[in-house]
């Protein structure tokens, strides 16, 4: 939350906080006549709105606001209720003064060096590499800055293979819908299938999931199956004799 | 004829991208300071009337192309002109040339506004840099180099004093006035 | 006295870090080619006996220092730079010193990604240089003298054993068809 942020309403100055500042030190508007209370009241709602406050943001504020203050008081406090010799008038106005007299200062120095700088930046200055013989660290001037294990480990670094990817985070799953799908479709097909030329090469658990799908195939009565031997091979028969779905 | 040296000196002017001290100058060549010296008039009074001058910047010496070629030299290397300085940057930059190293806080309490933009593209520029933290921990700003070289500075000896830049007797005596005028009608 | 046009062109031939066809200089002065041709013509014989000489090179004219100056240059500029070596470029510098002569499509098959940069930037500081062509046209690369003096070695006889690093050491096999296929799995 900047100062310069701040949109002021008041009654003698509408606009940023900004401006009000550069105002009051080129004289435009009187600081007596700034409600310097609103400003601060004003900011801090800003601030509450935002719900930020940036250390350095709030520091140049509390600076600037401060130092209108101890001005605006200065300028105002009667003489006869001032204890301390520095309140009255005079002082204050010569504080003001002080204040205007070194911005006035800079701001003539502003103006000389923007003038420097519209002569200075005719010039233009050459901004090309070095020749590469430049480059590089001479022959004879050589020394010893490297380390030749750095190059052997490089080597060690190319020569390894990398490993074939890690696949045990992957956990497979079978459905069974799935594979009763499959069933089907292949009696539909086929009318009758042997199981190990059909399921013999998949991996355990889907021939397992398979084998599952037939019992279920079977409590419907979609398919019959017979093994003559143990170990021997399955036949599966769809039920119907042209199977199920056509 | 230039001397050996003086074509010594030409060459590597030519070559460095940055000023170069007198000290280096002659630390390079294996000659003393003041052959240095000498090398540095006898070339700048060759490049009388040339397309490249010598310019004493920063610290040190270089080559530039002469103003006069500058509108060519923007044509063929496509380089737009560096944008004038606003009012708030060459403010920011005069506060920060004279009173470094500056915080940005007294910046904006000499200023009277917040001056967190100008200081931000001076930097970008780069013709300002952070040079640490004040006590209270506040970002403390120098130039840079390159500030010198764009200013056509030799060093920073060479910006004027600023008590020049002061108003007048006159003006500040009419000013003090309006305000102890103003003070008075407060406290009738 | 030279003419403001070859002033012109001695500034812009100064500024530009490359090479400037005549084209190019007649389209920034805003003249005929001829005209820069002349102007050329007279800058060439201003500088006979100066630290800057003129040179015409493939794609146009450019100004470089006098070669007179380059051990002074070399004092002056040349700061030993022997920056760390990024991985890159370490692994690029191993491929070469351990299989030289080498190609650079058999760097990049072996690093399993195009090497150019770290090539280049080899180059440059002078660790390696090409050492002719290969039969199918790629250039090839060894390392130079300068290499060995930076690693220290006194000859390549002298490069450590890469065994130690070695996470295969069983494989008798060469290193350079070891180092191919381990790229070409790398790759897949």
């Amino acid at each position: 939350m900047r100062a310069s942020e701040l949109d002021l309403d008041l009654d003698v100055f509408a606009g940023p906080f900004d401006l009000l500042m550069t105002i009051v030190l080129r004289e435009e508007v009187p600081l007596a006549e700034v409600e310097l209370g609103e400003i601060v009241v004003a900011y801090l709602a800003l601030v509450e709105e935002r719900g930020e406050l940036d250390l350095e943001a709030a520091t140049e504020f509390l600076v600037l606001i401060a130092s209108l203050l101890e001005l605006k008081s200065r300028l105002l406090l009667p003489v006869a209720e001032a204890d301390e010799p520095e309140l009255a008038p005079e002082e204050a106005a010569e504080e003001l003064l002080a204040r205007m007299l070194e911005y006035r200062r800079y701001r003539g120095a502003a103006a000389h060096l923007a003038e420097r700088f519209a002569d200075g930046r005719r010039y233009l200055y050459r901004a090309a590499p070095l020749p590469p013989e430049l480059r590089r660290v001479a022959l004879e001037a050589a020394r010893p800055a490297y380390e030749p294990d750095r190059l052997a480990a490089a080597i060690g670094d190319l020569l390894q293979i990398p490993p074939a990817p890690d696949t045990s985070h992957i956990r497979q799953t079978v459905s069974l819908d799935r594979r009763l799908r499959v069933l089907r479709d292949l009696l539909a097909g086929h009318g009758r299938i042997d199981f190990d030329q059909s399921f013999g090469s998949d991996d355990r658990l889907t021939q397992a999931v398979t084998l599952f799908a037939l019992l279920e195939m079977h409590k419907r009565g979609e398919a019959t199956w017979s093994q003559r031997e143990t170990f021997g091979p399955i036949e599966i028969t769809a039920a119907n004799g042209a199977g199920h779905g056509n | 004829m230039a001397t050996d040296l003086e074509r010594t000196v030409e060459a590597l002017l030519f070559l460095s991208p940055q000023p170069v001290p007198i000290a280096e100058l002659a630390e390079a060549c294996d000659v003393t300071e003041a052959q240095i010296d000498r090398a540095i008039d006898a070339l700048s009074g060759d490049l009388e009337g040339r397309g490249v001058v010598l310019r004493e910047v920063a610290g040190g010496w270089s080559l530039a192309a002469h103003p006069d070629a500058e509108d060519a030299a923007r044509r063929l290397l496509a380089k737009p002109r560096t944008p004038p300085l606003t009012q708030a940057q060459a403010e920011t930059l005069a506060i920060v040339a004279y009173l470094q190293p500056v915080s940005r806080p007294e910046i904006a309490r000499i200023r009277g506004v917040s001056s967190e933009s100008a200081v931000q593209t001076l930097a970008e520029r780069g013709l300002i840099e952070e040079s640490g933290r004040s006590r209270f921990g506040a970002v403390i700003y120098r130039t840079t180099p390159l500030f010198e070289r764009l200013f056509g500075l030799s060093g920073l000896d060479q910006l004027p004093d600023p008590a020049r830049f002061d108003p007048s007797p006159e003006d500040e005596r009419e000013l003090r006035e309006r305000l102890l005028k103003a003070g008075e009608q407060r406290t009738e």
